[in-house]
Order: structure tokens, then C-alpha cells, then sequence
């Protein structure tokens, strides 16, 4: 609920320029920016230079990333849409089946249009005298509430509220949804190499073992990892398969133990 | 018109805005210090007999001035007179679990609010004239349903009950108080309802 | 003063005290069922012309009547009032495309802005009584539409929704036209909802 206020001014534009790279969080999402961008060029919306415009999103996009600013993927994303249509622009349109660079930078502007004409009736439809701060009701309304044709005073936000605040906690009081660790279990991490005994070629690394998807940083992968080191100790101290380290902290390899030879 | 523009036109104007918006009578010396170094009181004379055959009266008493409707017209526009009371929280989530399930019997909607609900508030709900009874269920012990009336939908303003927004929709708008699900480990993936 | 027992001026009068003594806008229906055959709206019309150079104004808003104070004193009446805490940028946003194109889906809010909707948003505005959910649009999903309530037109001073700043330039340019069709460009694509 406390996102949808904040200090800042509906109606501030945000600094143009160099200054933008300040205040990424400042603009609503890549549109916006464009849009701050298009301003610059102090033309009307219709004439402005998609070139030029996509020149600028770009410059914009690496100098970001030269700072090692987050970006969100949207303006990835929008970044590299520009790059593509800024070749378009640049070459000759070759495939006559799709939409013509033309189209793309006209929907681009019109799409810049539509969200500054929004903006700008936002910041007229706020500036308008508004009840309760330039316009006042009766506060004291009489003791006469002749059109209570309905006896009770619930909106239909009341009603639907009501309703989220059972469903959020009908959610929380599901036996299913109880928050379960991101942690990968020592069990699990048996039996998963226990069934893949059979299969692996002879001497393997370990860290080829691991299951996909939870490789990389992090705790969960640590927990794989960790998991699966204490599940190979456990396995050769079952007796099930071979452990080989060539040097201290060298890749640890393993393969499965061999019928009718001895212990490591 | 050229009045308008005089100065104390304008004092009477503030005037009848302050003693038009606020909750309480306001005391003369209030009044005074919110209009400056012209005398008050002649001012609110003025206004009291501008207002002094209208629907709408300036009144004085204790030396605070109110606006108040004219006594005369006391009979007419106390009939009718309802008192609007609160709904109990009980009150609005069974009526919001009608909406959203009816057909439904009480049990269920016990089941869903996962506390009993009380005779009085089915009955609160159908005197308000927003649910009713439906068609018996054709289960064991025949319970009744209940659905929600066209006064309902009139209500909440509402065309059709297909016009309530869905779950998703609710948690999309944020009305949905949820927990975060986490991932779960492999293997252990709850099954949907 | 003879005028005051004549009928249509005590009509007049009841209505000056029902409007006046009601916080919220009252609909011209529910005033008409008030006073019986005598047709409500050249009274109302009658009783707004009165006011209109007053400290306080009857005005029309999506059908209801009510006063209000007149909005050039809303510099000396505002310091009463505690500050309203400030709506951020993209629920000032999401106000105007709800205003401008309704009924509009939450996916052509984003399509219009670029961007998702933060939960809350929509919260916060229906909290404010601004917006409501309104029929679903008979598309594939069925999507749920955003409409403006009677009270965004009361809050803003607004008659009816064609007298939101600026609207009929916007249609005129073809900004309001959700048909537009564009190529899919980034961030724009209309999600499912």
C-alpha cells in the first residue's frame, strides 16, 4: 500500500540530459524515458528523430551498464529493439512482408504521444480544485440521512476486500503452503546418485553430477553442493562407489564400485 | 454583480464557505480571526438575513454560528429517517463469500470463513435486502442455499455477478493479502486444488 | 416575501435543506421522488443559478447534485485542512488512462504506460472511491475493465466525463483510440490477464 505514495511530485519531470543517469528510479519504466529523451530535441512529438532518439536510449543503456547500474530487463529489452530498428532505419527495407521501419518508428511515436498526452491531462485532472482540498463538502451533514435507502454503509472496496482477506488467509491456512527452505536434502542427494550409479560413465567428475537448474550462486546451490559431498561420503562409506581426489581442493571424481573389487 | 467584487462581499463569502464546511459550530472569535481587522458580526448579520427565509438558516447559539435547515421544514425532511448502522466484519465476509460462491449453504460458508456464523447474520444480510434464499441443496439433510438479490448488484453498482472481479484480479488490483509461496524441492510440488 | 408560500419556492427551499444537509451528492431521481410531480430540474437549475455567485455552489456532478464551496476560496479554506498525503506518479497515471479510456483493461493500462501495474495502484485509487471494477470485456479471458466512480467527478469537479481536461483534443488526435493498431514493440505487448 505505501508504494502508491511518495515525496515526489506527479507533475516533476525528471532532470534531462546527463542528470538521467541519476535517477533511473525516477522514470516509470523505458517509454518514460524515451519520452524524457524526445523532449529534448524540443520538437513536436510527430517530428521528432527516432534516429536520433534511439541513438540516445542506447547511449543511455551502456552508460548505465559502464556504471554497473541495475537496469531492468525492459530496458534491456527496449535497447535492444532500437538497435533493430535503428539497422532498419539505416538500410533499405529488404523483406517486403514485414511491418516497414517507417510503421515501427511511427507506432514508436504515436506510442510517445499517447503516453505524454496521459501525462499531461494527469497533471491537469490533479491541478483541478479538488474536494476536500479546495473544495469543500458539508462536514457536518444533519442528523437527516433521508436517502439511507440502504441501511448499511459498505462499499463495494468493503465487499471485495472482505474478500481478498479470505483468500489470503484460506492461502495461509492450506496445509500445502507452508513455506518450505530452499535447502537441498542430504536424502534426496542418495537416492538421486544412488539411482544414477548404474549410468555414469567411470571416473566422473562430481560437479558433473549435479542436478541442472541448480547450478550457480547462492545458498541454494551451496546446499546442492554440500548435499551431494556429504552424500558421497555416505555412499563410499556404504561401500557403493569410489571416491579419487587428485590433489587438495582438485575436482572430486567418483565412479561406481566395481563387483568383487575391494574397499578404497 | 459589481457587488461581488466589493470586499465584504467577498468576507461573506468566506464566511458562508467556513460555517458551510466545518463540522462544528464556530465561535464568533474564530471567524474573526479568519476574515481580519473587519468586525465580524455585522458581517454574519448581513448573512443570517440573506439566509433568513431560505431552506437553510444561519443560527446563533453559545456564540457559535451554524448553518442548520429551516425548522419549518423539519416534518418533511425527517421521514424516511433510517439509521445506518456498521456491518460486523462476520456480516461483510459472509456476504462477500455469497457473492463469490453462491449457490452456498451455511455449512460452506463456515467452511470457507473456518468460524461458525451466527443465525443473526444471514439475517442482518437478507434484511438488508442484499441475499436470499435459493434452492435447496439436493444432498443429504437438503440444506438451504443462498444467493445474493438484484438490490445486491444495484448496490455495489454492479451489472451482472460476472462483473466481480476475480481472484486474480484482486490480487492483481493488491486487495489480495497473500503469503508468498516459496519454491518448493523437487519432488514435493503441491498439488492445486 | 409573499413568494415564500408560493408553491414551487417552498419546493425550492425543501430542496436547498435536503442538499444541504447531505454530505454526499444526491441523484436527481432520488430528489425528484423527494418532491412529488413538480419536475425536479428546473428547480434544481432555479436553485443553482441562485448560488452561483455565493460562497457556496450547487453543482452537478455524473447526475448528483450537491454544494460545495466555490472553488476561488479554496485558498483561504485549505488551512484548515490537514495535507492529503500525495499520490505518486503511477497512480496519477493510472487515474487518467482509467479516466480517459474506460472501460480499459489492466493490460491496455500497461500497453498506454510500458510498464506492469504495481499491486496497489488499483488498490489505491478504489480506496479513494476514484475507480471501480466494471464489465468484464467479452474478449478472450475475459478481461475485467476499470471505470471512474460518480465520486471522481464529485472529488474533481467534474459535470460528466466529457468535461475531463482536454478530452475532446485527445479524441480528435486519435490518443484515446485503443484500436490504434500497433506493431508489437517492446514492453507493450498485452498481456493476458
Amino acid at each position: 500500500m505505501s508504494d502508491g505514495f511518495d515525496e515526489s511530485s506527479p507533475v516533476d519531470e525528471p532532470p534531462a540530459g546527463e542528470a538521467l543517469l541519476l535517477d533511473i528510479d525516477g522514470f516509470e519504466g523505458p517509454i518514460d524515458l524515451l519520452l524524457t529523451l524526445a523532449r529534448d530535441q524540443k520538437v513536436d512529438l510527430t517530428r521528432i528523430s527516432i534516429l536520433a532518439l534511439a541513438e540516445q536510449f542506447l547511449a543511455f543503456v551502456s552508460e548505465a551498464r559502464r556504471l554497473r547500474l541495475e537496469l531492468a530487463a525492459d530496458y534491456l529489452v527496449m535497447a535492444a529493439w532500437l538497435a533493430y530498428l535503428k539497422s532498419r532505419l539505416l538500410l533499405p527495407d529488404p523483406q517486403p512482408d514485414e511491418p516497414s521501419a517507417e510503421m515501427l518508428a511511427a507506432a514508436l511515436t504515436l506510442q510517445l504521444q499517447r503516453l505524454e498526452a496521459m501525462q499531461g491531462v494527469a497533471a491537469r485532472l490533479m491541478a483541478r480544485p479538488r474536494l476536500g482540498r479546495d473544495r469543500f463538502g458539508r462536514s457536518a451533514p444533519e442528523d437527516l440521512p433521508i436517502f439511507a435507502k440502504h441501511r448499511h454503509d459498505l462499499s463495494l472496496y468493503d465487499l471485495l476486500k472482505a474478500y481478498g482477506d479470505i483468500s489470503g488467509r484460506q492461502a495461509r491456512q492450506s496445509p500445502f503452503t507452508i513455506p518450505v527452505t530452499e535447502l537441498y536434502s542430504i536424502e534426496e542427494a542418495v537416492a538421486r546418485l544412488e539411482a544414477m550409479l548404474g549410468r555414469i560413465p567411470d571416473w566422473s567428475y562430481l560437479s558433473a553430477l549435479l542436478p541442472g537448474g541448480w547450478r550457480g550462486e547462492g545458498v541454494k546451490a551451496r546446499s546442492v553442493l554440500a548435499s551431494n559431498f556429504v552424500a558421497i561420503l555416505e555412499l563410499a562409506k556404504a561401500g557403493k562407489v569410489e571416491l579419487r581426489q587428485d590433489g587438495a581442493f582438485a575436482p572430486i571424481q567418483l565412479r561406481a564400485r566395481r563387483d568383487g573389487e575391494g574397499g578404497t | 454583480m459589481t457587488d461581488l467584487f466589493n470586499a465584504d462581499t467577498q468576507l461573506v463569502r468566506l464566511l458562508e464557505a467556513i460555517l458551510f464546511a466545518s463540522a462544528d459550530p464556530v465561535t464568533e472569535d474564530a471567524l474573526q480571526a479568519r476574515i481580519g481587522p473587519t468586525p465580524v458580526r455585522p458581517l454574519l448579520l448581513q448573512l443570517e438575513n440573506l439566509y433568513r427565509h431560505r431552506g437553510v438558516n444561519l443560527v446563533a447559539s453559545g456564540g457559535r454560528w451554524a448553518f442548520r435547515t429551516a425548522p419549518d421544514l423539519g416534518d418533511q425532511l425527517r421521514t424516511e429517517v433510517e439509521v445506518t448502522a456498521k456491518l460486523s466484519r462476520a456480516a461483510v465476509e459472509t456476504l462477500a463469500i455469497v457473492a463469490y460462491h453462491q449457490p452456498v449453504t451455511r455449512a460452506e460458508i463456515e467452511a470457507i470463513r473456518g468460524v461458525a456464523t451466527s443465525k443473526g447474520t444471514l439475517d442482518i444480510l437478507m434484511e438488508a435486502g442484499w441475499i436470499r434464499p435459493g434452492r435447496r441443496r439436493e444432498t443429504p439433510g437438503r440444506p438451504l442455499t443462498w444467493v445474493t438479490t438484484p438490490h445486491f448488484l444495484d448496490h455495489f453498482g454492479l451489472e451482472s455477478l460476472r462483473d466481480l472481479p476475480g481472484v486474480d484480479d484482486l490480487r492483481a488490483a493488491g486487495l489480495l493479502d497473500k503469503s508468498t509461496p516459496l519454491p518448493t524441492l523437487p519432488g514435493l510440488e503441491v498439488v492445486s486444488e
